[in-house]
């Protein structure tokens, strides 16, 4: 099945509500090896994203974009670039496409990780949000591969993303301020990769 | 959570009109969050802009003025502020000179502050970047984020806005900022967490007989926990570390000691108290020294030591007339 | 007890090793006590000294300087210091044209400089004493101890330090610290008790969702425990009972905010973000204003306010040259 | 029996040995309606007053000046004036008697008494040291009147000060700072008054 542009509003507007349900728990994680504000970062960021939307958007690059721009002038901080980045390059590479197929989306994401590692310069295993991004792509790309649907793919994406949010917890942060903490970063979730397991869990919700 | 606040997501725009109202000679752009001179300083010279999280005050909005910076673009608490705020900021205090963007060494203020730069790229409007990275407690390495940027950007902005304001073209007060950079170092204690308004609580428990040594501006833990100590062992725990760093060895001395925003000046005092001697001992002789609170991490109770190698030049510079909030002599 | 020192003991001597560390320009007399200008002001000028407890800082010694006081004398902390030791200040500033004592109204303060004044009664040296009570939490009666002297002191040291620097005689210093104090009102609040280096832990107990109105600047109690309430309510708690006390009606104020220690600047703005507009509407017109630690009670959390009714000829004796550690401008 | 000028400086050694032992009880008192320095303060003092006296005094007059000013240059705060007084006023009066009897005492400490009030302007039930000291002193009389001995005397001044000290508890002070309290200074003994008690017990320990 496609991915219509408003299911992609769905993908947002679920993961508005999932930053505030779980804000309080982004923000614990990054009092522990960070500046305890992650979680008000990206309830700011997709509260101003919710409030910019246009309802009915004319093309999933347009509606990406706007999220893009609205995350990088709102929030701030490393979470605001980087998800802001992802935003941006996803939308330049969906274009004027009004619903996605499975290898759509993927592309889409793709960019969007990839414009996260140009801006970051992240690799795996430096304790950021690329350790749940990277493997929940991978996921989508192989469940495709396999046959699976991207309802499917996105569900194998959303667990993917969790188990990568867990492994990093025994990692020493190599990027961003738990960097800082040298090995006191260890035995930490990453605030980052736990906000991007909710984006990808986000994506499954909707497209279900 | 006990502050003089409103609600937490307004500390900021809050702040800003306290701001407006207690100076007359700064004009506050409440809508894109920057602080300005009222007065622009004169055509053809370079312009200054820093900016980052709020509550290190009086970084950066405390250091706008003559002799200092353009404009402060200020972030909400602790998050570097936006690439907007930096492209509106370094437009309006252009003076045709090029303007100078200096940025603490964080994941986020370096990628905000850079997006500012690409997009400001095509405006005609030259821009350099001098990124600080003084504090000796993170070990430096090409593969992790690098240091802090701490206490020394205080004295930079001090040092270089004088450069900018006497003349000095952009290339040379790039030049200057990098030698600032390069000759200061720093290295922080804290004694309590602090409690940023929107999380509500503190940031990390400290128990009764514990101190964070090694810690930031960002309420942040510190590099180790250790058992506390009086005032003249801290001393030498935050001596030790700067020296180790920089060889001082007979060069003057530009010293701050600052206070993280909770502990009183008594203290404060009584800390240089220790300090002082212990770098003349090491043979840094202390020709210019500050004892307050000029970057903090909210209400946190701590210090942070700053040493910049410094010559004639910079201390003429560091002496040079400045009339900001924070920091005003010579005027 | 969590704090940047030796033993507590030794803390006001250890401290005064860092304000004379830190300030060349000033003279410390270790063993009474006492700072002083290294350079004294001219002959046949009024002297100013001050003195009180420690624990108010910048308040005294942060005051010592053209423009401002001659000597300050340091007391233990919250203890006022002793009379030999406000004999030797006035024996060493006077420059042949008296000596004025600024005392602020506590018990101690007043004896031991009432002690002083009689013991260096026949030296020769003329003197006059001020004593400030400008504090409107404490009422005022003639059967007790009358209201608390606090943050009027320090706009009184800067005004009437003004005068003195300009030859005015003691007559007319006198006449003009007497206005001054008349003319002020303060109140205090606090969110937290603070704690006392010798006591070793704080001196109350605050829970969580109560605020002390009413607070002097010794760590005391307020006059009233009530909820916690945000920065727009404490604004008014604090702006009606001085507006109450003196009529303001359309006469310039300088007002001054200080934070009690504990509290970050940042919350300092945002309070005078609400306390601002409220004194315009109530018609007083903010000409000047302070927003910092100028007068503050250790580590304890909160702010005080300060309104003095002001009038041309004040307003030009606070812009006048001062150049100390905790004020300085125009020079 | 007649105190010696020995028995004059086992009642300072006493005292300054109380205030040791009791300090941080009358610091405690001083956190609950003053500025919690009454204990360092009078151990500042009393430790000043020991190093600085003349173990063997030619005269009470210069052991109890001595005293006073050792106090007042070292104390500060109200309690230094005040105490200091008392012993200046009391040694004015014992001029070179190097040994006292009941009356000659209480002329002393009476003097000392009106020195403090000269000096604080206090009032009976102001809730400060006058409410210990003057019923030690009245009680003090009218034992010696009685036909009690010196020391008889002085444990009677020492019971009156301590009952004068209890009783300063639901007083509202209106002399020193705890009168800036108002009503919430109601319910807590004056730390004043009881270092006062402490000061005649010290005195009938030492004439014992
Ligand atoms: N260089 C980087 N590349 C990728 N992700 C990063 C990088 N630096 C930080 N992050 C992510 O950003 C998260 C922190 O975001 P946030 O708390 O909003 O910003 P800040 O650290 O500025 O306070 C980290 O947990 C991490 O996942
Ligand atoms: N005017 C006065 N007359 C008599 N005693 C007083 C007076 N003012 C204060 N005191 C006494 O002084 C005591 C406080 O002493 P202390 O704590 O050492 O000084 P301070 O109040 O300056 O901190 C009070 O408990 C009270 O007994
Ligand atoms: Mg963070
Ligand atoms: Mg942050
Ligand atoms: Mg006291
Ligand atoms: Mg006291």
């Amino acid at each position: 099945g496609a991915v219509s542009l408003g299911q992609l509003v769905d993908w947002l507007s679920s993961f508005r509500d999932a930053v505030h349900e779980h804000g309080a728990y982004l923000t614990e994680l990054d009092s522990a090896i960070g500046d305890a504000d992650h979680g008000a970062n990206l309830i700011r960021g997709m509260d101003a994203v919710m409030a910019a939307l246009d309802p009915a958007p004319p093309t999933a690059g347009e509606l990406l974009k706007k999220v893009g721009m609205t995350l990088v002038t709102s929030v701030g901080g490393a979470s605001g670039p980087l998800y802001g980045t992802f935003f941006l390059r996803a939308g330049a590479v969906a274009g004027d496409a009004t619903d996605l197929d499975g290898d759509g989306l993927v592309a889409l994401l793709r960019a969007g990780l990839e414009g996260i590692v140009a801006r970051g310069k992240a690799e795996a295993g430096d304790k950021t949000m690329y350790d749940a991004l990277a493997p929940a792509l991978d996921a989508f790309e192989s469940a495709l591969g396999g046959g699976s649907g991207v309802a499917g793919a996105t569900r194998a994406a959303a667990d993917a993303a969790a188990a990568g949010r867990d492994a990093t917890e025994p990692l020493q942060a190599l990027k961003g301020r738990a960097s800082y903490l040298g090995e006191r970063s260890i035995g930490h979730i990453d605030p980052g990769a736990a906000s991007a397991a909710l984006l990808v869990a986000a994506l499954a919700e909707a497209v279900d | 959570m006990k502050k003089l606040i409103n609600k937490p997501e307004d500390v900021l725009a809050d702040a800003l009109k306290g701001v407006a109202a207690a100076h007359p000679e700064l004009r506050v752009d409440h809508q894109h969050r920057v602080i300005y001179r009222a007065e622009p300083k004169a055509d053809g010279k370079v312009a200054l802009i820093s900016g980052g999280g709020s509550g290190h005050e009086p970084l950066h909005g405390g250091f706008v003025g003559p002799g200092m910076l353009d404009a402060a673009c200020c972030g909400e608490v602790f998050t570097s502020p936006t690439p907007d705020q930096m492209v509106g900021a370094t437009t309006v205090v252009d003076r045709g000179a090029g303007v100078l963007h200096i940025v603490k060494n964080y994941t986020g203020d370096v990628m905000n502050f850079e997006m500012a730069g690409e997009l400001v790229a095509d405006s005609g409007v030259r821009v350099e970047t001098i990124v600080t990275d003084d504090d000796v407690a993170v070990e430096d390495s090409t593969w992790t984020a690098g240091r802090r940027g701490v206490g020394v950007t205080v004295l930079l902005e001090k040092i270089v806005g004088a450069a900018a304001e006497e003349g000095q073209d952009l290339d040379a007060v790039l030049a200057l900022s990098r030698r600032v950079n390069g000759q200061g170092r720093s290295m922080g204690m804290a004694l309590t967490s602090c409690t940023v308004p929107a999380a509500g609580k503190p940031t990390f428990e400290l128990p009764e007989d514990q101190m964070e040594m090694g810690v930031g501006i960002h309420g942040e833990p510190g590099r180790h926990r250790v058992p506390i100590a009086g005032a003249a062992e801290i001393a030498e725990r935050l001596v030790e570390p700067v020296l180790a760093d920089l060889q001082f060895g007979g060069s003057p001395g530009i010293v701050m000691l600052s206070g993280l925003g909770g502990t009183p000046l008594l203290e404060l005092y009584l800390l240089f108290g220790e300090v002082a001697p212990l770098l003349e001992k090491a043979g840094v002789q202390v020709v210019r020294s500050l004892v307050g609170n000029y970057i903090t991490s909210l209400d946190m109770a701590g210090a942070s030591l700053t040493v910049l190698k410094a010559d004639d030049e910079l201390v003429r510079l560091w002496d040079a007339p400045v009339r900001t909030a924070g920091l005003r002599w010579g005027v």
